[in-house]
């Protein structure tokens, strides 16, 4: 008799995930215990610090590569034996040199190094590893990059080695604290920071966008060459932060904060006049701009009053399909056309409405029967405007050619010139979510640091307790669903014009999914998070392209993940950064000391002070 | 002030509560003047819980009314509020993430006028508003012992500030009539008597307070009047040593001689302070308790 | 202490300068392929709109692999001369949000000569505009709303809106009239069903279809949807089985369009299905597809045309993972109008640049040889001269051709 | 008359099926207060384990024979089901039992992606329907009746008496068994559960496995009776049973049961007489449920929830 093929895979499957998790316990073990060597013995860390710095060196001048991959040689003529190209270092090998020379430089500096070493050792190892997974994914092995016999490439294995060895440098001795440098600086000191460091951060994401061009054919390694900048600049961010730098520049825009902005805003204007400003990253970042405006909104509901809402694209459809049918479009039902302004008000309107019906439900129904609600409503519309219902929605033909806005005869789907710069179309579009998101802020930073903020905010801590404090929470909750659906109903409007076709189709349910998980990656109740979230769920995929079947997968894992580790998201509102100002001693946020109910009582009577 | 004392500010009159079959209150009747301190003792499921939930609009009772100023009281908890009863809970109810500050800024919701319109734009009327807010609130922080810790979150402050703090809250809705559900549970001596000078100097402000507790020395020492529920009923009631001499009470509630349970109170008092301080968990954690009685 | 600072700064100039210095000896390798051809003026790319996952990704894929194998097979012909081709996949996802963002990606690349796609009509109302901005040649190996070419009033007043877009399919209101006068006319069926799934192909193709059913004298027994995600038909089926019709046409695709058969089959209703090209595809038998159950494709059978033939051997011995699928070879043919009209767009030495491309376009509408599919040409409006439809009936587990012909009106 | 009856066996099919996976929802919800948004897909793992043993484990000599094929695929769905359970309430629900209440919630979103996911990238085929044989009698049982014929199949009987005996042997168990009056003290009261010697997490993880292995034999029913698995079906019938135990209050059993039956019911009725047919049907459900949650919180015949102080 035959055995199934099933138990073959079986057999090979079990043992190789066992493995796996053996391999990974024996890492951990190992990390554990070259901490509890070096910790203890401060001497080590300067030989280590010279000796992984050197490493690195010799790494950005090793060949990464053994041989041209299929798909075309590997960026940064990664390819070329050391004796061919001695010097030739550019992309992610010169910012291995770099970090590598700064980290040497460094060691002789008169400042605290730890913190800057491993942040250094840290980047290196991500741009070591990165690369390494590529070469001897797309190579077919680690004979890519280690030796194939007449060639050898050990960049990899050595700059993994000195990144080790740059981060147990920093863990060598006593934690140092990050230094904090006074805000009492001269006016014109200040603004010049200011402007200086939001000008970097807009190069540095001109500079992200680009790397590696679109991927596609003609760059076929974007992918790495994306990540491994990323891993480079978190290097350099992360020593930034360790010479205390970060937290300054954070602090001075505390205190000009109104300066910031304005420099914050030109400099998101200015972003079409960099090497980024092309017709396909102008049309990103107003989806992204849409995401987030959209976003923001859905923070309202979820961050702000704690109630999950998972049909909250419906109300972007609403105001997409509300504005697609004032907009003069063939297939639209309303044969005329409205200024895009006043257009925008009605979908403002309408979704607003719709938001406060499906928001009613929460006078009687309690919080987690509110997300299916809310789920069946986003299934509703999907099918109602998959019906065509009323006539409104094209059913599916969709609303196809809703016409560009147009103002003052400027049409905003052609390219502009400005003072002989050419500009990129689309990047009318650009100008105007970026004034709408702006505007957005605003409304949520205002709303959220007033008496209804406030009660929201309470009934999200304790509803009984708000209840009882003289808040008519219904009326509250019912109110920010308006208010998220009006602001999402605004962002609809843009994106009719901007995509010209309104489709059922673009609002489905994991539209939500993606706008709950924008929010909470940013972290939730944070006005800058739902911005970022958007911006590294819209454009991690675009970058990433070798992945992106598994986008959706990464995605279910990054909530799992947030919500364990991280519920505070990447950039916590004030409340919660207060919390992870006071870091246990070891430096571990209190999150994740009470997480586990069996943790003896110690740890949690330590925090609770 | 205008009432006169003999005016009741809060005025329970044959409060009875059914649930189902049971009979948790019986007629009880409760007056309460301006700056006084009533004290509400009784053993467990004597229906103080349930009584105190008929103060605060939680519950409707089956017959009789509570009545506040004379009107009869709403039956929501945030109207109840709004018209002048403010309550604190038994196991501490604040909300962790926000600000000692903020805490107490909620507290002030209902007496903020402030719109969503306003609330937009933030023109001078509403920064004007919500700076006179901020003040009252920093006083009340003051008032209450806990200057400074403005912009600590909730969540960190120690235990007897956070009942502190709560207090501070309900304070802030210009309440007539306080409501204090076992406001020194888990303390140490020392910061009982903090809490009894507290809400003595809150009864300076001319408001009426209520006290629901177990421990019935501090009940007798800082209460006016103190009344006695046994089984939904309403014992005894008078003067802290007409109650404490009451064979009935000592019977019935304390089943033994005064001295003996005086001892008694105190050891539990000691020692459950020492527990509790020692295993106090971040308030997040704690789960809502479902009856009350425990 | 300054001192030290000053060294290490000196320390990174130094070895940052002999960084910048290095030698520009150039890699070489392998990669490339065929070195007989000149390729020496760079890679022009083809686009490919079409979706890769999701329930239709067996149709896309389909659509990928056979663009594949034409530019493979141009390289090795040297057909565009000094230049390589590739082919650049973006997947829309079915959705026309998704597909509108692939169309702007590919149409920021100046060197995107030409896009193949989309699969579904409704992406391709969302692809037309962008593409045409930037003036970029489309060709369609599988859109078959009639509008995309003749506008909006399509049967009265024909309009050609978007001159960079060409297909090489046919039409709803060729196939649709075609199952028609088959199922009525030929298989004598009087008292038909239809079902459709909600979405433009579905819909468009059921509409065309009840039409002419109805002129040809069948009665419209019944109509009925179904949900894009339901698998569950006993309602509809149930509905529907009360009119007792003789056969039920299906305005959808396979992946519903199978497991109706069978349900209904299961159901008592043992009448035969028939349905459009996006069900001819051997997962429709898979899925439960039954004996005698029909469907109308575009073209004469792939297996009787010589070059269809060779087609088919092609592809299988390129060893591409999935099947080609029921656009395959139109897919194909669609990569080869679009090669061919760029040779001859660039001659002997021309380059490409944005300047040429008008003159792909007047190239492509000029265009005419014999494909996968049969003859390739097309009219005034884009549309396909090739109005040739075969209708298939699952026989013995196999989709087999049963009547060729053409829509005569 | 005839289609009415019809629709009447086509609804008590569906609520059959719906009944099975409101069990799940309806358990783990009674004690841990979680609505499991990844039941749904645990329901669909099933279908695709069970389809997987049977084509790749079961040696094709035994398959022809239903009542070895079938009970073995039954096992292997439940197996998986089971394992993913644990799995999932370990690593993903249990750090977060303190946590603020959306924390799980979005978790249970996350983990419900992820196996949809995993299931469409990593099963063969399953980026569409994939066929499942259907591995019992297959037989199609007519009658005439008045103005017509209703069909029923083995499978359809099968279905409905699995779901109507599952949810009595539950009942059984959970009234009268130790571990039964556990798993109702825990969700009455968990830290008094835990005083009287009841290990919380033990009685939860149980109701994730029960739940799980009902979720299970779910999808190989689904498999049998619809011939195919496809991976959009986790979502949909999630969204039914989580509807359905709603509808008959969470946390109880016959609730769930009913609730199902009622939820498969309306669907099949709306679909043939209600204005816009099958396009609405979910309209109609989600009305129903709404309404039933404004007047009657707790669900058809759920406790009323006590009034907190």
């Amino acid at each position: 008799m035959n055995i199934p093929i099933g138990w073959k895979y079986l057999a090979i499957f079990i043992p190789s995930v066992l493995g796996l998790i053996g391999l990974l316990v024996l890492i951990r073990f190992a990390w554990k215990k070259g901490t509890e060597y070096v910790t203890p013995r401060p001497t080590l860390s300067r030989p280590l610090s010279i000796g992984g710095a050197a490493l690195g060196i010799v790494a950005a001048l090793m060949p990464w590569a053994t041989f041209v991959l299929n798909e075309g040689a590997y960026p940064d003529k990664s390819t070329l034996q050391f004796f061919d190209s001695p010097w030739a270092v550019s992309g992610f090998r010169l910012h291995t040199l770099l970090l590598s020379l700064v980290a040497l430089a460094v060691v002789f500096a008169p400042i605290r190094k730890h913190r800057i070493h491993k942040a250094l050792g840290w980047s290196l190892i991500g741009i070591a590893l990165i690369n390494a997974a590529f070469i001897a994914g797309n190579g077919g092995g680690f004979g890519a990059i280690t030796s194939d016999g007449s060639s050898f490439a050990f960049g990899a294995v050595i700059g993994l080695v000195a990144g080790i060895a740059l981060v147990f440098s920093g863990k060598a001795g006593p934690v140092e604290p990050i230094p904090h440098l006074s805000t009492d600086v001269s006016r014109v000191v200040a603004y010049a920071v200011l402007v200086v460091s939001f000008t970097a951060l807009l190069l540095g994401v001109a500079m992200m966008l680009n790397a590696g061009g679109q991927g596609g054919v003609g760059n076929p390694y974007a992918g790495p060459i994306f990540l491994s900048l990323l891993a480079f600049f978190a290097g350099v961010l992360g020593a930034l932060h360790a010479v205390g730098v970060t937290g300054w520049i954070s602090r001075l825009s505390d205190k000009h904060k109104w300066f910031s902005i304005v420099v914050l805003l030109a400099v998101a204007l200015g972003l079409p006049f960099t090497e980024a400003g092309t017709d396909y990253w102008m049309t990103t970042a107003t989806n992204i701009g849409v995401y987030a405006a959209t976003a923001i909104g859905l923070n309202i509901v979820v961050g702000l009053a704690g109630l999950l809402d998972l049909g909250y694209v419906a109300f972007l459809g609403i105001g997409a399909f509300v504005a697609a049918n004032f907009s003069g479009a063939a297939a639209a039902k309303m044969g005329f056309e409205l200024p895009f302004l006043v257009a925008v008000i009605i979908a403002a309107i309408v979704a607003g409405v719709f938001g406060a019906v499906v928001g009613s439900p929460t006078l009687r129904v309690r919080g987690d029967y509110l997300a299916i609600v809310t789920l069946a409503f986003g299934e509703i519309f999907k099918k109602s405007a998959q019906n065509d219902i009323g006539g409104l929605t094209g059913g599916a033909n969709a609303i196809p050619g809703v016409p560009p806005i147009n103002w003052f005869g400027l049409s905003f789907d052609k390219p502009l010139e400005i003072a002989g710069v050419k500009l990129p179309s689309g990047v009318m579009y650009y100008v105007l979510i970026i004034v709408l998101v702006a505007l957005v802020m605003v409304v949520f930073a205002n709303l959220k640091n007033s008496r209804i903020g406030r009660s929201w905010i309470a009934i999200r801590e304790d509803e009984d307790a708000a209840r009882a404090m003289g808040i008519k929470t219904g009326k509250a909750k019912i109110l920010a669903f308006l208010i998220g659906a009006t602001l999402a109903g605004v962002a609809g409007a843009v994106f009719a014009h901007k995509t010209s076709t309104v489709a059922y189709d673009s609002f489905q349910f994991i539209e939500s999914v993606t706008l709950l998980a924008a929010v909470i990656l940013g972290g939730m109740g944070s006005i800058p998070g739902a911005v970022l979230g958007a911006a590294l769920l819209l454009v991690l995929p675009e970058k990433l392209r070798e992945f992106a079947d598994y986008r959706l997968i990464l995605f279910g894992f990054a909530l799992i993940l947030i919500m364990r580790f991280r519920p505070q998201g990447l950039v916590p509102d004030k409340h919660r950064r207060a919390e992870l100002a006071n870091e246990g001693a070891e430096g571990v946020p209190i999150e994740e000391l009470n997480l586990p109910d069996d943790t003896p009582g110690g740890a949690k009577a330590q925090v609770a002070r | 002030m205008t009432a006169t004392s003999n005016a009741p500010v809060l005025a329970a009159s044959n409060v009875t509560m059914v649930f189902g079959g049971l009979t948790a209150l019986k007629d009880v009747n409760i007056e309460l003047h301006e700056g006084q301190i009533l004290g509400l003792i009784g053993p467990n499921g004597a229906g103080k819980t349930t009584f105190f939930n008929c103060l605060t609009g939680l519950y409707t009772p089956t017959r009789g009314s509570v009545r506040l100023k004379g009107r009869t009281l709403p039956s929501d908890p945030a109207q109840v509020t709004v018209a002048g009863v403010a309550r604190t809970f038994q196991n501490i109810r604040l909300f962790p993430s926000m600000t000692a500050l903020e805490n107490v800024l909620v507290g002030r919701h209902s007496r903020m006028k402030q719109g969503p319109i306003a609330s937009l734009f933030h023109g001078p009327s509403f920064k004007k508003g919500e700076a006179d807010a901020r003040t009252r609130c920093l006083e009340l922080l003051d008032f209450v012992g806990l200057s400074g810790l403005d912009d600590e979150l909730a969540r960190n402050l120690p235990y007897g500030d956070q009942r502190r703090l709560e207090i501070a809250r309900a304070l802030a809705t210009d309440p007539a009539v306080l409501l204090l559900d076992e406001p020194t549970a888990g303390m140490n001596p020392q910061e009982t008597e903090a809490a009894r000078q507290l809400i003595l100097s809150i009864r300076e402000l001319g408001i009426a307070v209520v006290v629901i507790e177990h421990d019935t020395k501090f009940i007798f020492s800082l209460c006016d009047h103190v009344s006695v529920l046994v089984q939904g009923e309403l014992l005894v009631e008078g003067s802290p040593e007409v109650v404490r001499g009451d064979p009935r009470v000592i019977e019935a509630y304390l089943g033994k001689p005064p001295e003996e349970v005086q001892a008694e109170v105190d050891a539990y008092a000691a020692e459950s302070s020492a527990e509790r301080t020692s295993i106090i968990e971040p308030i997040r954690d704690r789960r809502p308790n479902e009856g009350g009685q425990q | 202490m300054r001192n030290q600072t000053v060294k290490a700064a000196v320390l990174v100039a130094g070895a940052l300068l002999l960084a910048a210095c290095g030698t520009n000896k150039e890699e070489t390798g392998a990669g490339g392929g065929n070195q007989a051809c000149d390729q020496s003026k760079g890679t022009l790319v083809i686009g490919v709109i079409a979706p890769q996952s999701g329930g239709l990704s067996a149709l896309g894929l389909g659509i990928k692999n056979s663009a594949q194998l034409a530019a493979d097979q141009a390289n090795e012909k040297c057909a565009v001369k000094g230049y390589k081709l590739q082919v650049q996949t973006e997947d829309d996802q079915a959705t026309a949000q998704v597909g509108a963002q692939a169309a702007t990606r590919l149409s920021s690349n100046a060197n995107v000569v030409g896009v193949i796609g989309t699969l579904n009509s409704s992406v391709a109302q969302s692809v037309q505009p962008i593409l045409k901005g930037k003036n970029i040649l489309m060709v369609s190996p599988a859109n078959t709303a009639p509008s995309l070419t003749r506008g909006g009033e399509y049967a009265t007043a024909p309009k050609r809106d978007f001159e960079n877009y060409f297909r090489v399919c046919a039409t709803d209101d060729l196939q649709g009239p075609f199952a028609a006068k088959y199922l009525v006319g030929k298989a004598g069926k009087k008292n038909i069903a239809i079902i459709t799934d909600g979405k433009t192909y579905g819909e468009g193709l059921a509409a065309e279809f009840k039409k002419q059913a109805e002129k040809d004298g069948a009665k419209i027994a019944a109509t009925a949807k179904v949900g894009e995600r339901d698998t569950d038909f006993s309602t509809v089926i149930t509905s529907i089985k009360g009119a007792n019709p003789d056969a039920v046409y299906y305005g959808g695709e396979y992946p519903q369009a199978g497991p109706l058969s069978k349900q209904m089959k299961d159901a008592g209703l043992n009448v035969p299905v028939m349905g459009g090209d996006g069900i001819f595809d051997q997962k429709f038998i898979d899925l439960g597809g039954k004996e005698g159950d029909l469907a109308t494709s575009v073209g004469a059978p792939t297996e009787t045309l010589p070059s269809a033939k060779a087609f088919i051997d092609a592809y299988k011995a390129k060893g591409f993972k999935d099947d080609y699928s029921a656009y395959g070879a139109f897919s194909y043919d669609a990569a080869n109008v679009i090669i061919a009209s760029l040779g001859k767009t660039l001659g002997d030495a021309g380059t490409w640049g944005e300047d040429k491309r008008a003159d792909l376009i007047k190239n492509t509408q000029d265009y005419s040889a014999q494909g996968a599919t049969g003859e390739v040409k097309f009219d005034k409006y884009g549309d396909s001269t090739n109005k040739l439809l075969t209708v298939y009936k699952v026989t013995a587990g196999k989709w087999a051709a049963d009547e060729t012909g053409t829509f005569g009106g | 008359m005839a289609t009415l009856l019809q629709q009447l066996i086509n609804g008590l099919v569906l609520g059959g099926l719906i009944a099975l996976i409101a069990l799940g929802y309806t358990m783990v919800y009674g004690i841990i207060q979680l609505i499991n948004f990844a039941h749904g897909e645990v329901f669909m793992v099933g279908g695709f384990a069970s389809l997987a043993t049977y084509s790749y484990f079961i040696p094709e000599s035994w398959r022809s024979d239903w009542w070895v094929a079938l009970p073995l695929m039954a096992l292997g769905g439940a197996l998986v089901a089971v394992i993913l359970a644990v799995i999932m309430e370990r690593f993903a629900y249990r750090p977060l039992r303190n946590a603020p209440r959306l924390a799980p919630l979005i978790t249970a979103l996350g983990v419900s992606v992820v196996l949809k996911e995993a299931v469409r990238l990593f099963y063969p085929g399953a980026t569409a329907p994939v066929p499942f044989p259907r591995v019992f009698v297959d037989e199609q049982y007519t009658f005439e009746i008045f103005d017509g014929t209703i069909t029923i199949g083995s499978t359809a009987i099968l279905m409905i008496a699995v779901s109507v005996i599952g949810a009595v042997v539950l009942q059984t168990y959970i009234t009268k068994s130790r571990m039964g009056r556990a798993m109702r003290a825990t969700a009455q009261d968990p830290d008094t559960a835990r005083l009287m010697g009841v290990n919380p997490n033990r009685t939860i993880v149980l109701t994730f496995v029960i739940g799980a292995a009902l979720a299970g034999i779910a999808g190989v029913l689904y498999g049998i009776q619809i011939t195919n698995v496809d991976t959009e079906v986790g979502f949909l019938y999630g969204i039914f049973a989580f509807t359905a135990a709603v509808l008959g209050g969470v946390g109880s059993i016959k609730g769930a049961v009913i609730g199902g039956f009622a939820i498969g019911l309306i669907k099949s009725l709306a679909g043939q007489y209600f204005p816009g047919g099958t396009q609405y049907d979910l309209v109609w459900i989600f009305v129903l449920l709404i309404v039933v949650l404004v007047f009657r919180p707790q669900g058809l015949f759920g406790e009323p929830e006590r009034v907190r102080a």
